[in-house]
């Protein structure tokens, strides 16, 4: 495939594990499309889905067998529109004749409780500044999530997406092009965000004209990202997206103590 | 054993005690405090032990009054089911700061997500949560049983006996939340019929191991956890 | 981030810095924590950053009226060289009643032995720990390090690499001494070659008063703490 010849030549692979699923990506795509969840223009959002699909794939990211369950589950939908209703084939009698209904009801269903867990977000950056004797309860342990707390992974493919985009589809002169690599990019990084300097995304792909150095750099974010030496944030849906380091973001040295006791 | 010129008043006791308490206390349990005192010291002690749970809630009212209106920077707040001092909110940046907690460790959104299914749903399975959100979930739930947000309440009598997730103490204590009635739209949301999906219950065993321990615990512990561990089932 | 619409006094401030603190406040470290936060939040923050030790001291003065005059159970004692906010004394006996079913504000005698060797021994090796007390001090140990009064402090040189343990901030908070030099027979005791045969540490007067109040009956002398800590009536 010819998306296959972004990859960085020394196999890099960041293995960022996608807690976020193909019901995720779709409410993604339709927040970002603005369309109406109980009309979804399937065609549409399939071929989105599809091509957001082949960038994860493309950056190794471990994405679980339930996007490519996903992906058929549209393909499914999108040819039993297409067909003229009475051959259809049998369905629920009690349920609507659309075959996008059960995708809706999920999607529905979902979306409450991912209103219902920003509520719980809300309430966490209240109690924020709420401690107990000795700051107690705070404490849940020395395990900052991958510092992608304000951004989805969808943000940061959208972003390379859009990066990817402005390079012209076959550059000839690629093919002699330097080669970059992923590690050159991190330490690139890393000089690039001293000193708490924000970057956003759109600007750290600015000049770039060689898609493969795109996707090296992307990579090399998501790896610092995984590091918690980089952490994304995005103040609202659809901005930029800014990363910047994390203070004291080297790794914490584990005191095992009581283990030895 | 200890020889006390003034006996204090009932607020201060209250003070002293939601003072002293790792955990949000119930006018319950401080009753008990009042009454195992009186017990086991005797004497002028006891006559603190015929405080009704009324007078207790009347005295914890005056205090926050107290603390609020001499400006002392500390509140009572209603949490988990119980009563906890804290401090004011609108301190909050200068104690964050002193303990070097500019950086909190905020909770990522999949996590918040599985949160929020499993307080809806409780107790409910893993191949639950995942046929909600469409995705695996092992790794997830697996630091909120660790940051003890979440933990097992039981086992399901479905075949291959899995576990049953439910929130903790810790998880109302967390959010700053008084009950799980605090949470929006929680009737609707419980009632739900989850949507049917071929289920994926692959094995879990380092997890399974882990918890093996952690519900006998949970079983030992089952009184703190006063409300929402009972409603299994 | 955190919007705030009312600033709080420096008063108010002081009392939550003073109630989140892990350990006791000097008017200095209460000073930086102003001026740190001041640097970091910016705008109507920075005011507070203006604030001299000796504003900060008067409203601690003020405070700590505040606190007994409103009867809050709480008040601000000067311990290890800083301001700490604790409960009225007299109000004591209510919160060790509460504690005490909290096995970890309970010590055993074992395990105010093992403290005081540790305390006066530092650093020292579990082995040295066990030739004076004449038994194994494991769970104890433990134990201690669990309730962070005790915590390795490095390792030993000799085979095995072994582990050293020494007392930590809290040892002094809990017992309310303000340095080391406060316990009696400091320096002859950290002299003393280690006993050969098991011997029971003589008690020391003034720590040992402190802690009966804890330890409310002596157990037989031998058991460990899992025993005795179950006995939580």
């Amino acid at each position: 495939m010819y998306m296959a010849d972004l990859l960085p030549n020394e196999e890099y692979k960041v293995s960022l594990e996608v807690f976020e699923g193909p019901l995720d990506l779709l409410l993604y795509l339709i927040k970002k499309d603005e369309v109406d969840i109980y009309d979804i223009p399937i065609g549409r959002i399939t071929t989105q889905y599809m091509e957001y699909l082949e960038l994860m794939k493309i950056l190794n990211l471990e994405i679980a067998g339930d996007f490519i369950v996903m992906a058929a589950t549209l393909m499914v939908i999108k040819s039993r529109l297409l067909l003229p209703d009475e051959e259809r084939g049998p369905v629920d009698e009690d349920d609507e004749d659309d075959p996008r209904w059960d995708l809706v009801r999920q999607l529905v269903e979902y979306k409450k409780f991912k209103d219902a867990a920003g509520f719980l977000g809300h309430l966490e950056t209240v109690q924020e500044n709420v401690f107990s004797r000795e700051g107690e309860h705070v404490e849940l342990g020395v395990r900052p999530d991958i510092g992608m707390q304000d951004v989805s992974i969808f943000d940061l493919i959208s972003a390379l997406n859009q990066a990817l985009d402005r390079v012209p589809r076959e550059e000839l002169n690629e093919i002699f092009a330097e080669q970059f690599t992923v590690s050159e990019k991190v330490d690139w990084l890393l000089e690039a965000t001293k000193n708490g300097k924000p970057l956003t995304l759109g600007r750290l792909f600015r000049g770039m004209r060689s898609r493969h150095e795109i996707v090296c750099t992307f990579l090399a974010v998501l790896e610092l990202i995984k590091l918690n030496r980089l952490a994304a944030r995005q103040d609202n849906h659809f901005d930029e997206i800014v990363i910047e380091q994390v203070e004291g973001g080297e790794p914490e040295p584990v005191l095992q103590e009581k283990e030895t006791v | 054993m200890s020889n006390i010129e003034v006996l204090p008043e009932l607020k201060q006791i209250i003070g002293a005690l939601l003072f002293a308490a790792k955990k949000p206390l119930t006018s319950r349990e401080i009753r008990k405090a009042l009454v195992d005192a009186g017990a086991s010291y005797g004497g002028p002690y006891q006559q603190f032990a015929e405080f009704k749970e009324d007078d207790i809630l009347a005295a914890i009212e005056e205090l926050k009054n107290e603390l609020v209106q001499s400006s002392t920077g500390l509140c009572i707040a209603e949490v988990a089911h119980g009563f906890r001092l804290q401090n004011e909110i609108n301190c909050g940046p200068w104690v964050r700061t002193l303990l070097d907690k500019d950086q909190t460790a905020r909770l990522s959104k999949p996590a918040l997500e599985t949160l929020a299914i499993i307080a809806y749903r409780q107790p409910i399975l893993r191949s639950e949560i995942e046929s909600v959100r469409g995705v695996a979930v092992d790794q997830v739930l697996r630091n909120l049983v660790e940051m003890q947000l979440v933990r097992v309440t039981g086992r399901s009598e479905l075949p291959g006996r899995p576990w049953l997730f439910g929130t903790t103490q810790r998880f109302l204590e967390h959010f700053g939340l008084r009950s799980l009635e605090e949470m929006p739209g929680m009737e609707e949301l419980k009632r739900m019929v989850p949507v049917e999906k071929p289920e994926r219950t692959k094995p879990f065993p380092a997890m399974e191991k882990e918890l093996e321990q952690q519900t006998q615990q949970a079983v030992t512990e089952e009184e703190d956890e006063s409300g929402e561990a009972e409603e299994a089932d």
